[in-house]
C-alpha cells in the first residue's frame, strides 16, 4: 500500500487532477465502448424484430390483397 | 385573372453563332407548346430563355402583358422548370427532397401528401432511400413528383421523358394532358413520338443546323 | 486450408464460434484491468522522480501500445478482405479503427496531462508524440474515408487499400520524424531512458497491457457479431435468429 | 387555372434551407469533421517543417493559426455551392420566387455554424500545442469566430463566381484570398496584442465592423455572382 | 475464332436488396441482346457487371469459354463499352477527343478517318468547337461516332438513344442491325421502342421492382 | 466479326494519353498558373500574419516554403482524376485494353511537369521575399523537383479514392497530408542543411529514394483506388 488513507490516495500528493484525469479519461471511453457495443446489439435486434413484423404484416395484407 | 407568356422577335446567338431567330409565340391556358428541332438546334437554349434563366437574348418577353423583367417575381410564382439534371439532392432521402422544394414556395405542407406523390410516381418504398442510391429513372421520377406537389399553372419542362420507361411515359403524357385540360400550359422538348395531347401547337427550330448535320 | 478459411469468413460460423469464445475474454478484461488498476493506483510505489504522477504510465503505455497494434490488425483485416474477399475481415476493420482512435487518442490525451507535471508543458513537438499525433490522423482519414461512400462495399474497400497505404507508411514516418527531431535539436526528453524500473512497478503495468488486450479483443468480438446482424440481416439464418430472441423476449 | 399570387412565406423557405443543409453536412459527418482535422494538420505540417523548437513556435503561433483557419474555411468553402450546381438545384434555387440574398444567406450560416464556429472552437487547443500563453485564447477563440463570419460571407462570392468551372478549387482561392487580408491583419494582430499584454478590444471591433460590412454586402454579391455563373 | 459471353447464374444485391438472381446469358456472333425493365430494376447495373466494371456479383462470368477474371485483358480488346455518361471531354474538341480513343486501343489512327466518322455521325462543321459548346445530343453523338471508329465485335450500349433526335435514332438502329449482320453482338437497354433488329433477344429482369413500383 | 487480339500499343497510348492531359492542362492556362499563385499568396499571407521582421522570416523560410508548396500539390490534385470521372472518361480508361498502372503513371507525370516543376522553379522567387540566403536556392529548387513528385504519386492514391465521392476536397488533405510528412522533413531539413553550410547530399538522396519508392508502389495503388471508386 503507497497511500496512508483513502484521501491521500485521492489526493495523490498534488498530482491527482493529472492522474484521475488520465484514469478517467481511459475509464469511460472503455466502458463508454463496452456499453455502447451493448447497446447497439439491443437496438438492432429491436430494429430487426420490428422490422420482421412489418414484413409479416405486409405479406398478410398481399395475401388478403391477391 | 388568366396568364399569358409572350415572346416577340426572339433571338439568340451563342459565341457568334445564330441559333434562332424572329421566334414569335404565345402559351395560355390550356395549351401544350412542343419545342421541337434536331440535336444542337437550340432548344434548350429557348426554353432557359423563356423561364427566365438566360438573358442575353434580343427580342421581346412578356408575362400577363408585362415586360418580364418587371414581372419576374410574379412569373417565377407561376412556374415549374424542369431541366436535364433532375435538381434532387443525392444525399437526402425523396421526401427531404421534396419538403424542400415545398418550402421554397413557402408551404410547409405535409408528410403525408409528399407520401402520396412519391407512391403516385411510383417510388412507394424508397421514400426514406438515399437518392443516391435509386436509378437514373427512380431519380428523375423524384424531381416529376413535384409536378403534383406544388402546382403551378406554366410547366416548362426539357426531355422530361428521359430515362423514364414505357409505363411512366404514359403516365406522364397522362399528366401533362390532365394539366392542360385544367387550364395549365405546358412548354417541352423532347424526342419521344408523344400521343396526341391537349391542343399541341409545335415550333421548329433549326431547319439549318439540321441540313448542316447533312444526314 | 482453403476450406477452413473459408470457413472462418462465414458470418454464421463466426457468429457461433464468437459466442462461445467473447464471455471469456470480457471475464479476463475484466479481472486483469480491476487487478491492475487497484494494484497500479494503490499498491505500486511511487517513483522517486515523478511522485504519483507517474501511476499515469498504467494507462499511458497499453492505450500506447494498443494503439499501434490496431493499426496494424486493420490492415492485415484489410489485406484478406482485398485478398480473398472474407467479409468478416472487413466487418472487423470498421470496429477496430474507431477503437483503435480512441486509444491513440487516450494515449495523447494521457501523455499530455502527464507532461505538464514533469516537463512543465503539456506538448512538446517530441518524435514519439509527433508521430502518435500523425497516427491519430491517418486514423480519421481511413474512418472519414469509409464513411463518405454512398456505397458500403465501396467504402469497405477504399478503407482497406487506406490503411494498407498507411502502414506501409507508418514506418517510414517513425524513421523520418525521430530524424527529425534528431536534426533540428537534442531530444529535450527521451521516453527510452528510464530508471531501471523496479518490479513492483512494471508487473502491474505488464497485467494492464494484458488487460487492454483482453478488452480490445472481447470489444471486437461483440462488436462484430453486431455487425454481422446489421450486414446480413437479409440472410435466413439471421432472421430465424432474431425471431428467435423475440419469442425469448 | 388561376395564376398564383407570389406568396410570403420567406421565413418557411429559410428555415427549411437552413435544415436542408444542416442536414445534407450533418448526414455526412465527415464533412463537417474534416475542416477541423486539416485545420490541425496544417498546424501540424508547420513545426515538422520549420523547427520543433517551442520559443520559435510561440512566436509565430497567432499568424500560423490565422492562416490555418483561413485555408481551412476557404477550401471548404469550394463546395458550398458546387453540389447544388451539380445536381441541379441551383438552378432550381435561383427560379424560386423567394429573394435570392435571403437564401444564400441561409447557407453561409449554416457552412459558418458548421466550419468557423468549430474552428474557433478548436483553435485554443492547437494555440496550446504550439506553446501559446494560455492568456491569449479566449481573444484568439473570439476574434476566429468573427472573423470566419466574414471569410465565409466573402468567399462566398468567390465560391459563386466558380461554381460553374469545373475546377474551382485553385482559382477561387486566387479571388478570395486578397480580399482575406484585412480579416487576416485584425485578426492575427488582436492575439498579438494580447500576448504583448495589450487590449485587443479595438482589434475586435475592427473585425466586428468588418463582419457587419459583410453582412450588409455580399448576399447582394452572391446572389449576383451566381446568377452569372448559371447563365455560362 | 469467333467470340461468346456466357453468364451463369449471375445475382447481384447493392446494399442488402437484391437486384436480380439467377441470369443465365449467351451472346455470340450477330446477336442483339436488349436488357429491359422497369426504372431501378438493375438494368445498368447487369451491364456494368457484363463489361466487367463492378465485380462484387456472385455467378459467373465466361469469355470464350475462360473465366472472366482469367480474360479480363483479351475480353476488354473487344469490347466497346457507352454507359449513361458520354465519355467525352468538355474541354476538347471531338476530333481531338476521337484520336485519344484511337490510340486507346493502340492505333495512331489518321484525321482523315476520323473527320468522316463524324461526317457520318451528323457532326460536320463541329469538328473543332469544344465538345463544351454542343448540345446534349451532340455531346453523344461524339460518343456515338466510336462505333464506327474503332471497330470492336461487342457493344455494350447502356440507353444509347437519350437525347439523340428522330433521325439520329434511325441511323443508330440502322447501325446496329448493320453490326448485328456483320457477325458482331450488342447488348443494349432502352427505354425506346425499336425497330426490328436482327436476331434480337430480351432479356427482362425486376418483376418484383415493377410490383413495388405498384402502378 | 472476327475476335480482336489485344494489341501492344501502349507506346501509343501512353503518349496519346500525355499529349491529351497536356492539352487540356494548357487549354485553360489558368489551371497552370492557380496552383502559382497559391503559392506566392500564402507565402505572403505569412509574413502578414506573424511579422515583417526579417530574421525571423529567414528562420522559418524553408518550413514555410516547403508546407506552400506541399499545400499547392495537393490542391491541384483534387481535379486530378475528377474531370475525367465526371464526364465518363474514367470509365472508359479503366476498359481500355491497356494496363491501367502506365496510364495514371502519365497522368501523374503531366500533373508534376505542370504544377511541382513550375513550383520548384518559382520557389527561389518567394524565397527572396522571405529573406533565404541566396546560396540555398539550387537545394531549394532542386529538394521541390524531386520532392514534389513524390508528392504528386502519393496525392494521386488520395485523389482516386476520393474521385467518386462529391466533396472530395478536404477529405483528400486529411488522407494525403500525414502521408507527405516524410516528404516535408527531408526536404525542409535540405534547404536548412544548406542554411547552416551543411551537407545536403543525403537528404536529396533520401528524397530520391523516397521517390523511387513512389514510383514503385502507387501506380498499382492508384489504379485499384480507381477501380474501387468506379464501382461506388
Ligand atoms: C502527448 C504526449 C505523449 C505521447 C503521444 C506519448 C506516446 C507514447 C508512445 C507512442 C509510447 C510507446 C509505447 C510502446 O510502443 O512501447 C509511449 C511510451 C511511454 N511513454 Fe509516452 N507519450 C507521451 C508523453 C509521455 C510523458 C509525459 C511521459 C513521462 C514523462 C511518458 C512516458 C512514457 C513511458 C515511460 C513509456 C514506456 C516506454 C517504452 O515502453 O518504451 N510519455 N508513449
Ligand atoms: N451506388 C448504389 N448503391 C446502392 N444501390 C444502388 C446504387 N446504384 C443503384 N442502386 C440500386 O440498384 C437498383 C438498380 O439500379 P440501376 O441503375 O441498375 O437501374 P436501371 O435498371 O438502370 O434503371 P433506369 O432505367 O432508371 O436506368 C436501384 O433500385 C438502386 O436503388
Ligand atoms: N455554353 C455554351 N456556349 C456556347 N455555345 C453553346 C453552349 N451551350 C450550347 N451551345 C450551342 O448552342 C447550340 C444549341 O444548344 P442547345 O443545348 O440549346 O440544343 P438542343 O436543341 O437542346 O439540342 P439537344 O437536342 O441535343 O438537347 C448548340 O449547337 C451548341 O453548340
Ligand atoms: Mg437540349
Ligand atoms: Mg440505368
Amino acid at each position: 500500500m503507497a497511500f496512508d488513507s483513502f484521501l491521500a490516495l485521492l489526493a495523490m500528493e498534488g498530482h491527482a487532477p493529472y492522474v484521475w484525469s488520465a484514469w478517467g479519461l481511459t475509464a469511460v471511453l472503455l466502458i463508454g465502448s463496452a456499453l455502447y457495443a451493448r447497446a447497439e446489439r439491443r437496438h438492432l435486434l429491436r430494429d430487426l424484430q420490428r422490422r420482421q413484423r412489418r414484413e409479416r404484416h405486409a405479406g398478410r395484407e398481399d395475401a388478403h390483397e391477391s | 385573372m388568366t396568364f399569358r407568356l409572350e415572346a416577340r422577335g426572339l433571338a439568340c446567338e451563342r459565341d457568334d453563332r445564330r441559333l434562332f431567330q424572329d421566334i414569335d409565340l404565345e402559351v395560355g391556358p390550356g395549351e401544350v407548346l412542343r419545342v421541337e428541332g434536331p440535336n444542337g438546334s437550340g432548344k434548350t437554349t429557348l426554353l432557359k430563355i423563356l423561364s427566365g434563366q438566360l438573358t442575353d437574348y434580343s427580342g421581346e418577353l412578356h408575362w400577363c402583358g408585362q415586360p418580364m423583367r418587371r414581372a419576374r417575381s410574379a412569373f417565377l410564382a407561376n412556374l415549374l422548370y424542369l431541366g436535364h439534371t433532375p435538381g434532387v439532392k443525392a444525399a437526402l432521402s425523396p421526401l427531404e427532397n421534396l419538403a424542400w422544394y415545398q418550402a421554397l414556395c413557402g408551404e410547409r405542407g405535409d408528410e403525408a401528401e409528399r407520401m402520396a406523390v412519391l407512391a403516385d410516381v411510383g417510388l412507394h418504398g424508397f421514400e426514406d432511400v438515399p437518392v443516391a442510391q435509386l436509378s437514373a429513372g427512380q431519380q428523375r421520377r423524384v424531381a416529376l413528383a413535384r409536378l403534383t406537389l406544388t402546382p403551378r399553372p406554366l410547366w416548362v419542362l426539357d426531355e422530361p421523358f428521359t430515362a423514364i420507361d414505357k409505363h411512366g411515359v404514359a403516365r406522364l403524357e397522362q399528366r401533362l394532358l390532365d394539366h392542360a385540360q385544367a387550364g395549365g400550359s405546358v412548354i417541352l422538348t423532347t424526342h419521344h413520338e408523344l400521343a396526341p395531347l391537349g391542343e399541341l401547337r409545335r415550333i421548329t427550330l433549326g431547319h439549318r443546323a439540321c441540313s448542316v448535320a447533312g444526314e | 486450408m482453403w476450406a477452413f478459411i473459408h470457413k472462418l469468413g462465414s458470418p454464421k460460423w463466426f457468429y457461433a464460434i464468437s459466442a462461445r469464445l467473447q464471455p471469456w475474454f470480457w471475464a479476463l478484461a475484466i479481472l486483469l484491468l480491476l487487478v491492475g488498476s487497484v494494484w497500479g493506483l494503490v499498491f505500486a510505489p511511487s517513483d522517486y522522480q515523478q511522485g504519483n504522477s507517474f501511476r499515469i504510465i498504467y494507462v499511458h503505455v497499453p492505450a500506447a501500445i494498443l494503439a499501434q497494434s490496431c493499426f496494424v490488425t486493420m490492415a492485415v483485416a484489410g489485406v484478406i478482405f482485398l485478398v480473398w474477399k472474407i467479409k468478416i475481415a472487413d466487418m472487423a476493420a470498421a470496429v477496430i479503427a474507431p477503437f483503435g482512435a480512441a486509444m491513440t487518442f487516450v494515449a495523447l490525451f494521457s501523455g499530455a496531462v502527464w507532461g505538464m507535471p514533469t516537463w512543465g508543458t503539456w506538448w512538446v513537438w517530441d518524435a514519439r508524440l509527433t508521430s502518435m499525433l500523425i497516427q491519430l490522423f491517418l486514423y480519421l482519414g481511413v474512418i472519414a474515408l469509409r464513411g463518405a461512400f454512398a456505397s458500403r462495399d465501396s467504402g469497405s474497400r477504399a478503407a482497406s487499400v487506406l490503411a494498407l497505404v498507411g502502414v506501409v507508411n507508418i514506418p517510414i514516418i517513425k524513421y523520418s520524424v525521430d530524424w527529425w527531431n534528431t536534426l533540428h535539436q537534442p531530444a529535450t526528453f527521451t521516453l527510452t531512458e528510464r530508471p531501471a524500473m523496479p518490479v513492483e512497478m512494471w508487473l502491474p503495468l505488464l497485467v494492464m497491457v494484458l488487460g487492454f488486450y483482453c478488452f480490445f479483443i472481447a470489444l471486437t468480438l461483440t462488436r462484430t457479431r453486431n455487425e454481422i446482424l446489421r450486414r446480413e440481416s437479409a440472410k435466413r439464418w439471421v432472421r430465424e435468429l432474431v425471431a428467435g430472441t423475440a419469442r425469448r423476449g | 387555372m388561376q395564376v398564383v399570387e407570389p406568396k410570403a412565406g420567406l421565413g418557411v423557405a429559410i428555415a427549411a434551407t437552413v435544415k436542408r443543409d444542416l442536414t445534407l453536412m450533418l448526414r455526412r459527418r465527415s464533412e463537417v469533421i474534416n475542416p477541423l482535422v486539416f485545420f490541425a494538420l496544417v498546424i501540424t505540417l508547420f513545426p515538422l517543417g520549420i523547427s520543433p523548437d517551442t520559443e520559435l513556435l510561440a512566436a509565430i503561433a497567432p499568424g500560423l493559426l490565422w492562416v490555418a483557419a483561413l485555408l481551412a474555411t476557404q477550401l471548404s468553402l469550394d463546395t458550398l455551392f458546387r453540389g447544388d450546381y451539380d445536381d441541379g438545384s441551383l438552378e432550381q434555387l435561383l427560379l424560386s420566387p423567394q429573394p435570392l440574398p435571403a437564401l444564400v444567406l441561409s447557407k453561409v450560416l449554416v457552412h459558418w455554424l458548421l466550419t468557423g464556429l468549430p474552428l474557433a472552437l478548436m483553435a485554443p487547443v492547437l494555440g496550446l500545442m504550439l506553446a501559446l500563453p494560455v492568456g491569449s485564447f479566449a481573444v484568439l477563440a473570439l476574434s476566429l469566430a468573427l472573423g470566419s463570419a466574414s471569410l465565409s460571407l466573402i468567399g462566398a462570392i468567390g465560391a459563386a463566381l466558380t461554381v460553374g468551372l469545373s475546377r474551382g478549387g485553385v482559382l477561387l482561392s486566387l479571388l478570395v484570398l486578397p480580399l482575406y487580408i484585412p480579416v487576416l491583419i485584425f485578426g492575427a494582430g488582436a492575439v498579438q496584442v494580447v500576448i504583448l499584454d495589450g487590449n485587443a478590444a479595438p482589434h475586435l471591433a475592427i473585425l466586428g465592423a468588418q463582419l457587419c460590412l459583410a453582412l450588409m454586402l455580399s448576399p447582394w454579391a452572391i446572389a449576383a455572382a451566381l446568377r452569372i455563373s448559371i447563365n455560362g
